[in-house]
């Protein structure tokens, strides 16, 4: 199959979706002509129009509420937040407003749009460009949260979010844009809401999110060469959770760590455990859950501190080993 | 005419009365002065029901603000688009809401426009483009800047009328919501219904300005402050603006300037202003402004009252009447 | 002792503070004459003057930003967001400011300023106004997070947090501001990051935050009369979190219910449950955790829904009694 | 004086040159201009360790803004307080920050002012008020009200002096921050470094207003618009604006109108504008401006550019001779 980068894989899918379908538009800061500050947007103004390709003022909050307003009226728009900090700016209109408004008009309206931002560390852009904040969304009934980890997922969930009669916070990793992977040309959808057993293995569980997927594939690797099978379950989508595959994987190995980049504590990482800790599963735990995630710092400037503010493959390597040769 | 704002005097946009009168008919102008009878007995029932411990929550009144509400909606048309905001049961009846389905939502019932699930400060009427009232000062600001541009983007020549307090004219969402309509031409309508105070924050105190409309020039946009007890000139000028929005040529900031009679919710002790204060606006009655300008007699006046008491009490009925929603329903409605 | 109310206690707090500290104020809508949403400042601008009890016009940003700024250089505000809810207006100062400065400036500036705020159903003010969100700042480094549950010990809190060098997120519960408890005249500190265990048992841990304390307490004595004995822990402060009495908890009854008012998924009740499965008294758990919590909905404004959405007494009784009774 | 600001015609302020070259003495001037140099060979300095892959991260450079920077200092006193945003390093310098620590932080160092914690946008220089650059566009704006009030509290003549761009006057915080500071009477000088785009985004599509000192009216505040490339023009009005704001008179709005000669950061391929405006921008430089005031030749702008080369290349040296922080210290700083 023919290979494509993450970010061409984000923006096929925005411009084979628009093309489809008329009421799909993007809104956000400098998609036009500059083409996104990632560039997923490049070129789709020259296809599409600037009507519906819309430039705004650095105005977030007044992006989420276009979103929602033209999502009442019968559009489904695609909203971008350039850096996931910025979504700080927005709290307002995605959580008291975008998340709730069903519920409060009584099931009575839709509002169907896609937020998507860039998330993570690993540019040199410091703490306020360097956010991981899926799990403030997690809390969130009302909205989904969608986290890929592969230029395949990216396009087939954005359709499949765009699709969605719901608010869907689509988070993408600045990491992964260039990574590349199998994408097939036409379009596709991967369905919400089903997580996604990545890799096979029996000696312990990794359940990663975004790049952290890609990291525990390596360390698997590494691993493997030790003799230790892991298997990895990508969630990729954060709410709904789909937390059989990660049970059942749980129950099949006995040992699980849980690996993202957002700080530790009160992260999705959490949930994942207390899902774990309250289930069947439980019974089948040879070793107290494990939870590998981000220092409890903003993110530092200097290139090394960066580097060792959030988990990267050698630390995912000596976690899993730990567990796994854990003696039970 | 000069309008007393705390010591400030304010110049308003003054309509034409005797023009106005002769082109509205005097059946349409008797049905606003019903409108606005049957909004007054509402929020007197709310009030009655709620002092008689039978409403949980809160509610936040517009006697004395009905001018602007009937005005404002009888300026529009069918199929243009309504956000409003907290203090928003005007708003809504005067949309041409069913006060039975806003009784019901207003005391909780599964018949409520919202399923008993938004109350007061949440009633939508979804199907007639009434797109809710908002808990969150300031929060169907940047709302409306999607619905603009999604009335831009289908080519046709609704309006969405915003309706938002002086309060919500600091927030943040303010300065996105009219810089973003008024650069794109978006078709809304800004309507400030000052009503001098934000819960006991003095309009005067919150803003350096005399009158909010003039914050339209940082948008390049127009900006008109009306007397909003005086229903044809709020009717006046949110027309202007709407055929304004209609002609494709963008937003224009409408400030009405109105007095709400009773404390900010329910309970509110006023210490921040005085009783001689509200008799003074008290005197400026809307209603009785307006049934002055039919020539009604007092007789005439109380008789449109007692029809709208009675048509609150029927929907008081109809509530009543009306089921609880059933908690094994507790999960519905937040996904679609 | 005295018994005097929970917002009593508040402004028992603040006014003590004031007096002894010129370097105190106040900042939030509708403190002054008004005396508060909720009348926990009532009396103070008689007292302070309106320099020091500060009204602002409708702006969430400006006041996170106003204790900022003031916290900077010199000051130590008290700021108030008049409902939990609007404080996801204030979120980018909170976060990508308040709370990183310090760190950013390699720990050379302090931002000492303690947000209050009322959570928590139960008022009939439906969705957008009966939030519970404290596990979004327990999410975030630089931040504390204070969450008191009695009038002693909001009284000891409030004080301790406004001394603190830090930016404190200090969260009252509506609910909670009428009762009544024991409260010394004098000035005292509860510190910051200690867990209290508010009652004894043996037979099962009921890890309990804000007003799910009181109701765990009632809970606890129904469950007394049917012979079984629950362990109750206030953490008081969610971030830094003292887990420690926690854990201990846990080893000794080998059960544990965590109760909290927001919603379940990734609420603060994740980050218990993680701490425990993580943890050495994973060996001496009985059965899985259970956590008991807001079902995933916005607040519904009928009564009855409402009532519902949120953990009651009968609810706690329900799922402690049959933690304690099952078999292991 | 007219400035062209696309295809719109902005009336500035016009300080009175002779009389301003008459007071400030030569000396003073010739200082500006070493500053701006400075400035600038900070700047080119940083964009070569960028281009040879030496810098981790991105940077945002204030090339042909100089004058700004150093006018708007050089109009305070010492003691006064600075917050200003991302494109910061000539705002940092001009405040009298050691070029040395500078140079550190934006390589990341333990010696730089922020332990290499904070980098290119978030140099600040506490020891000096000097609050901090910012990541987010109009981040500082709410932190400058709590400073101001903190003025006003201590009773002290302080001034604080918040710079932020074009782009940062559309968001929500600038609303809530210009309103809480003008109806407070607080000592702010907002200073809005207009330099026409927001990233890619053109003033003239971001506004529909000709200058943006417009929305000071919005406030009840005095606002200007100045030559941003004439650093005289600079000095004069934000010394007016701080001698208002020193008098308890409150804040005022400057807006600088000039020119980013470089892209927006590091990867900017500039499609959204014209190779000849940059050039015709760059006609303008304000560092030859001042120059041609000062009559000096150019071999000796040469030299004074010469000497801020060098002084640049000994601050890199410094950094470069200075440690990495120690990753047993990477927990440290979050809490006090
Ligand atoms: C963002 C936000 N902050 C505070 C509140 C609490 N609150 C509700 S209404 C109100 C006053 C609003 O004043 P205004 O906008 O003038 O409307 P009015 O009540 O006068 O009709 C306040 C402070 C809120 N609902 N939302
Ligand atoms: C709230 C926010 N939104 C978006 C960005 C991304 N961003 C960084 S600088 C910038 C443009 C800022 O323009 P302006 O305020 O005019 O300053 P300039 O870069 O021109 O100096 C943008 C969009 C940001 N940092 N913060
Ligand atoms: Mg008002
Ligand atoms: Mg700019």
């Amino acid at each position: 199959m023919r290979e494509i980068t993450y970010v061409e894989a984000v923006r096929e899918a925005l411009s084979q979706k628009m093309s489809q379908d008329p009421t799909v538009f993007l809104i956000g800061e400098d998609l036009g002509v500059y083409g996104g500050a990632f560039g997923a947007t490049a070129g789709l103004i020259q296809q599409f129009g600037d009507l519906r390709v819309i430039d705004t003022p650095i105005s977030e909050a007044g992006i989420v509420g276009a979103c929602i307003g033209a999502a009442l009226t019968g559009f489904r728009p695609v909203g971008e937040i350039q850096f996931m900090d910025f979504v700080t700016l927005s709290m307002e209109q995605l959580v008291l407003q975008a998340a709730k408004i069903r519920f409060m008009f009584g099931g009575k309206a839709r509002v169907p749009f896609v937020l998507r931002m860039p998330a993570g560390s690993g540019t040199g852009a410091a703490a306020q460009h360097s956010e991981s904040l899926e799990n403030w969304f997690v809390h969130v009934p009302g909205l989904k949260v969608v986290m890929p980890s592969t230029p395949y997922d990216v396009k087939g969930l954005l359709i499949a979010s765009i699709e969605d009669d719901n608010p869907v916070i689509f988070v993408e990793h600045k990491l992964l844009y260039k990574v590349k992977g199998p994408v097939p040309e036409e379009m596709y959808r991967v369905p919400l809401g089903k997580s996604h057993v990545v890799r096979p293995g029996r000696d312990v569980t990794i359940v990663a999110t975004s790049i952290m997927v890609q990291r525990s594939l390596q360390a698997a690797e590494q691993l493997a060469k030790e003799g230790i099978e892991a298997e990895i379950v990508d969630p990729r989508t954060l709410r709904p959770l789909d937390d059989e595959p990660i049970l059942d994987s749980v129950v099949k190995t006995g040992k699980v760590l849980i690996v993202h980049e957002a700080v530790k504590m009160s992260g999705f990482g959490a949930e994942v455990a207390a899902r774990i800790a309250e289930s069947a599963a439980f019974d089948y735990l040879e070793a107290p859950i494990r939870r590998l995630a981000g220092l409890e710092i903003p993110i530092p400037y200097n290139r090394t501190l960066e580097y060792h503010a959030v988990p990267q493959v050698e630390n995912i390597v000596a976690e899993a080993r730990a567990l796994a040769q854990l003696k039970v | 005419m000069d309008l007393a704002l705390g010591s400030l005097h304010v110049q308003t946009h003054q309509p034409d009365h005797t023009l106005l009168m002769a082109e509205l008919d005097k059946d349409r102008l008797r049905r606003w002065l019903s409108l606005m009878s049957l909004i007054r007995a509402f929020e007197e029932k709310a009030e009655d029901l709620f002092s008689r411990g039978l409403v949980h929550g809160t509610m936040h009144l517009s006697i004395g603000q009905e001018a602007v509400a009937v005005g404002a909606s009888s300026a529009l048309r069918e199929g243009d688009y309504l956000l409003n905001h907290h203090r928003g049961h005007g708003h809504c009846l005067a949309w041409g809401s069913d006060v039975d389905l806003m009784m019901a939502e207003f005391l909780g019932k599964e018949t409520g426009y919202c399923r008993g699930r938004g109350g007061s400060m949440h009633i939508a009427n979804v199907e007639k483009n009434n797109l809710g009232a908002n808990g969150i000062v300031g929060g169907g600001l940047p709302i409306s800047v999607g619905v603009g541009l999604s009335i831009k983007m289908r080519g046709t020549d609704q309006v969405c009328l915003t309706i938002f307090g002086d309060g919500a004219a600091n927030t943040g969402a303010f300065n996105e919501s009219l810089n973003m309509a008024s650069i794109w031409d978006l078709p809304v309508v800004y309507l400030c219904e000052n009503n001098q105070y934000a819960m006991s924050m003095p309009a005067q105190k919150a803003f350096k300005i005399p009158t909010i409309s003039l914050r339209a020039a940082a948008y390049g946009m127009p900006g008109v402050t009306v007397d909003g007890n005086d229903v044809l000139a709020v009717y006046d000028a949110v027309r202007q603006a709407a055929q304004r929005a209609r002609r494709g040529e963008g937003p224009t900031l409408v400030e009405a300037i109105t007095y709400r009679w009773r404390g900010h919710s329910k309970s509110d002790r006023q210490l921040y202003r005085t009783r001689d204060e509200i008799k003074e606006w008290q005197a400026r009655d809307p209603i009785r402004r307006l049934a002055r300008l039919l020539d009604m007699e007092d007789d005439e006046l109380d008789e449109v009252a007692r029809q709208a008491r009675a048509r609150i009490e029927e929907a008081v009925a109809f509530a009543n009447a009306s089921p609880e929603p059933d908690v094994s329903t507790i999960l519905e409605g937040v996904y679609a």
